[in-house]
């Protein structure tokens, strides 16, 4: 792909992102998707520039916040949406929903809702990459938040000391439901904690998708070479809630977010960026860029209506998968 | 006298309690978010209502010698499934540390789980772990069913000098129930009685003892009298009033959400195979979550929890 | 066939596995200490036999990792106290990825955890957990008591598809008994009668299996006729041997070395108790370790645990 | 205290402690201790270093290889030796032994064996003095395997957000059981990971015991002062295996511990390194200093007399002080 296809390809996919978030709220609000939502509109750029960066083959570790990862690294929606809506064509057979959505297809290979728990398993995907002689990376999304929890140090060291080829993606939106990051952490940068892991660690504006892009590339040149792990820190925002339900934008404890913050990182939305990008530097035709748009919407409300197709499981799938036979 | 909800009572709890003894002190993750501390910060300080970072294993082992070096932390764990971070700090610490110092070291601490099942929520945060905790000496366990109890138990844990796990059922959080606005508590220990009967015992945990109640209300029209025994606490466990009324019915039946192996509810039946043998009259039936995972789709989560109708089912077939 | 050791049944087996399938590896703290490892990283080479750092969380959680991705890795956990740190790899991620995700994932993994009691380190070495993993579905358990066992055992373990806890009674470690040096494996899920009876059914766990040998042994000469089962795996749990037992003696003694609430012994009751009431003739005993920690001071440390002599008590107690 | 009598003092502990872990492993080879043992010699200079920079009241968490840790603290010795002996009159009542020791009297709130466990505790009992308002601060020991552990990441955060008056003092001895650190710790220097949350990090000579009373006195005034914890990284050795009947020096599981190494090591033991600097800069008198010596060795007798002439536990006590009264 030449950088105009690849800039197309990441306008396509923020865009779905976006469309199928609004789907899924929707969706929740009106009690057709059950169980905690947590929205990633407004991190779109850090998501799609970090899994283009990607081969396909390379694996993909999300959070309880990630229905826009899968998209990204290239999982079709239908059973996306029908997951959430807890159907037996979802991509997990309805088990799993929102926080835990996954397509192995394409190397996404779980998302795990108790935080910082991921980061472990990502390791032990690019251990296993290691082992078996390939060349895939593994890329770990992981928030502000669970950057304080002891399977972040334990998975930097262990990743360091054996030169695995993963990618610690920390996605900084500057809280953790509804603390602000800098009240219970204790740098201002969380990427400088990669130095007490002798690994490099950098600060990336979430919001620019090519310079995420562009980073991560890097970091997976790097890991691919056999040269070890990076941690790259994208500044992003949350535009929603923590997750929804919980009052508006959340009800942060320490006094809330102010309405000058919200209007800042609106203001830099990742896919407006971009679309300038694509219409002032690069030169596509806004009918293109709008087609994009279109084909978006529609994608999204396809994948909504194979949901709404879809059976429900039925009591014998609630047993199942627990092993692999029965037992 | 107040009809309040079971979130407002522990909250009740807690700030009576601050107000009591100024070493008490709250901590957790998001407290704002619950209901459970609201007012607290302003009552009584950012220093005794403190926000942590999302490190289980940190704040309840600094609980742990928080509570060692004389303070009495009151830890919000939130959602229990978020213990397990932290197990090593529960067990190896919390549990320990009186037994291996030989009695030199106290640990007046509460930790507060809340149940988060029949959410949609799936496995990994629709967690019952108070089972596994039972198996481990050292910690007293509380199982609140209502918002009266919940009130009175919880102060009971905050003024005890030993550890208690508060096992809180989420699905009970707005409940409503009579709770007196004065200082009452309720011994750890002592098991409720919700319902007297001879025909058979129902012993249920935490948020199942409403649908016990609902069951036997139900048998009592077929004219089966049933008993309706809640725990309350698992440790300390009245063994006596169980074993007295096994011996006025002869049979039993046990409902536990939690997973089936290794359960309470498979606790209490060999309790009382091995002890009151001779008084039953009948198989002991436990009702439990079965051996699978919470899946999230709420098409197929709910029918995996004991309800009214299961319980029925049970007693019947200890009758028949 | 040879006499060999316990450990050295550990050995073998995990050497056998590893020619076998090079898709299988090795890691844990300090592997050159147990014995377990011996002669590995000379063959298979560091790659395949890791020395991790001090990271249960770490490793643990990225062997599940790994197993997702296609190896298949063998833990060394040592202690299984030491898995209290990772208990959230272990139960959030290892136990339930698998149904989380539909059936996409495999975890072919052993986690090795060593039963480090008798041994005079105190109450955060010597833990016998396995309780606690029975009531958490998605874990299959085995609990060798033999150096048989051990490597027919072990080997399936590390062919089965899913994720195998493996309990090893390090008070076995010096035991020998015959293992055909070629290729063999017991199917998970099956138990072994290790002794026929008619009067009472002895069910023992582990390093409690020979103790429950020696009791039948001793209980024959007073003319009382044991039998003695050794389930070998926990989960999957070999039902029917047990229920064809006690319909054939009446009787149950269950012999578990863990702490008494919530233990095997007690999940193994409720199931008599619940299928077999009707074929049973006394009280179903349990010889546990009561729910007390297990101090250093060997003066008071060994009469905790289940011996010949409490066996044999409790078995008359039925018989009376 | 002056310099010369703080010296002295340190002189005597130091040599306490080098006895009664000699007369522990003695009693070990006879089986009248039961159970595993770690010994401390070797690292006395950082142990007494840095528990004579603290005052009575203030409190001290070690590991499994803390049987100095108390006496630097000022615990009595026949209670502790009773203790490895398994005596009802053991400072623990024979419940905890080697790994556990404990002596609330003198501050010394509790050892844990569980690699890491004890990092947490002590940052809590550091929050209760500040709850408390008293300026008490907390003393943690650990290990250089230790620094892995996920505990370590999160108690350090902690402390740091919350400013906690506790020092956290690594003795890197190099070696965690059979693996030398450098085999699975990404940075040379642990120290260095103090920057990861905005805390000091020095690393300092355990083998000279006043450069380690210096820097934790200094660590102590910090946090004494409300400044916050502080981390400390003393570079020390231990003499022995790991532990006792783990084979000569340990079976050190990526080439064993060089003879150069260990001869390196003991030229700068840390007794007679503080011997000298008596002998030599404060002009102490020999007989003063054999005086000490001999002292040393008799307390240590005493103490193991008082050990062999103490009761056993009895049946009962197995079962008390799991809870406060029995249930
Ligand atoms: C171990 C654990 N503790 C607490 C929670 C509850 N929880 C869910 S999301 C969240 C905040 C996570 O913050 P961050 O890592 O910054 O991710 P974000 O939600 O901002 O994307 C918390 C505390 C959890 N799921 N797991
Ligand atoms: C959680 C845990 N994992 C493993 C062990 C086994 N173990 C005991 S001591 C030790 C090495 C500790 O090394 P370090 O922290 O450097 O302390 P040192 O023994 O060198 O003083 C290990 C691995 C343990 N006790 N706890
Ligand atoms: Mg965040
Ligand atoms: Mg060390």
């Amino acid at each position: 792909m030449n950088s105009n296809s690849i800039a197309m390809e990441m306008y396509r996919r923020m865009n779905l992102i976006r469309r199928f978030e609004e789907m899924a709220e929707q969706l929740h609000a009106k009690g057709k998707i059950v169980g905690s939502l947590h929205s990633s509109i407004g991190q779109e750029g850090e998501i799609v520039g970090a899994c283009l960066a990607l081969r396909a083959d390379d694996y993909m570790m999300g959070n309880h916040r990630s229905h826009g990862h899968p998209i990204a690294k290239g999982a079709k929606l239908g059973p996306l949406m029908a997951e959430l809506m807890g159907r037996k064509t979802g991509v997990c057979g309805g088990k799993g929903g929102s926080m835990h959505l996954a397509d192995f297809s394409v190397g996404s290979i779980g998302e795990t809702s108790i935080v910082g728990s991921g980061m472990p398993v990502a390791a032990g995907a690019a251990l296993a990459a290691k082992l078996q002689g390939l060349d895939r990376v593994s890329l770990c999304f992981f928030g502000d938040g669970a950057s304080n929890e002891g399977t972040f140090h334990e998975s930097m060291n262990l990743a360091a000391v054996w030169k695995l080829p993963v990618i610690f993606l920390c996605e900084n939106n500057l809280y953790a439901a509804a603390t602000p990051m800098l009240a219970v952490t204790s740098v201002q940068d969380i990427a400088v904690r990669a130095n007490g892991y002798d690994m490099p660690g950098q600060v990336v504006d979430g919001q620019d998708v090519l310079a995420v892009y562009d980073c991560v590339t890097a970091a997976v040149a790097r890991a691919r070479a056999g040269e070890g792990p990076s941690l790259i820190e994208a500044k992003t925002y949350r535009y929603r809630d923590h997750a929804v339900n919980m009052g508006e934008l959340g009800k942060v404890d320490l006094g809330g977010r102010s309405d000058e913050e919200v209007a800042h990182w609106k203001a830099r939305d990742p896919i407006k960026l971009l679309r300038n990008v694509l219409v002032n530097e690069l030169g596509v035709a806004e009918q293109d860029i709008e087609a994009i748009e279109q084909a978006a919407i529609q994608e999204v409300e396809d994948a909504h209506q194979f949901a709404v197709d879809s059976p429900l499981p039925s009591t014998d799938d609630a047993f199942t998968d627990v092993f692999i036979g029965t037992i | 006298m107040a009809k309040i909800t079971y979130i407002q009572a522990i909250l009740a709890a807690i700030r009576e309690e601050m107000r009591r003894d100024p070493t008490t002190f709250v901590m957790g993750e998001d407290l704002s978010i619950w209901g459970t501390a609201d007012g607290l910060p302003e009552e009584f300080g950012r220093e005794r209502v403190r926000n942590t970072p999302i490190s289980e294993a940190g704040f309840i082992g600094a609980a742990a010698g928080a509570a060692v070096a004389g303070s009495r932390p009151i830890v919000d764990v939130t959602i229990s499934s978020f213990v397990y971070p932290a197990m090593d700090q529960v067990v190896s610490i919390i549990a320990k540390s009186r037994y291996l110092y030989g009695g030199q070291a106290k640990l007046p601490l509460v930790l507060r789980l809340g149940l988060y099942y029949g959410l949609g929520v799936a496995a990994q945060h629709s967690d019952r772990p108070y089972p596994m905790f039972m198996g481990v000496p050292g910690l007293k366990i509380i199982t609140p069913s209502n918002p009266y109890d919940m009130k009175g138990l919880l102060k009971s844990a905050i003024r005890d000098d030993d550890p208690v796990m508060c096992f809180e059922d989420t699905n009970l959080w707005s409940q409503r129930g009579e709770v007196p606005d004065d200082d009452y508590v309720i011994p750890l220990g002592k098991a409720n009685i919700c319902r007297e009967g001879t025909d058979v015992t129902i012993v249920a945990i935490s948020g199942m003892v409403r649908h016990a109640i609902d069951a036997a209300d139900a048998l009592a029209k077929d004219g089966v009298s049933a008993e309706v025994i809640d725990p309350r606490s698992l440790v300390p466990f009245d063994r006596e009033t169980l074993l007295d009324s096994i011996k006025k019915t002869g049979r039993l039946v046990v409902v536990d959400v939690a997973h089936r192996s290794c359960s309470v509810a498979s606790e209490i039946s060999a309790i009382v195979a091995e002890e009151a043998f001779w008084d039953l009259r009948a198989p002991i039936i436990r009702v439990t979550t079965p051996d699978t995972h919470i899946p999230h789709s709420p098409a197929i989560e709910h029918m995996l929890y004991p309800d009214k109708t299961k319980i029925m089912a049970a007693v019947r077939q200890t009758l028949s």
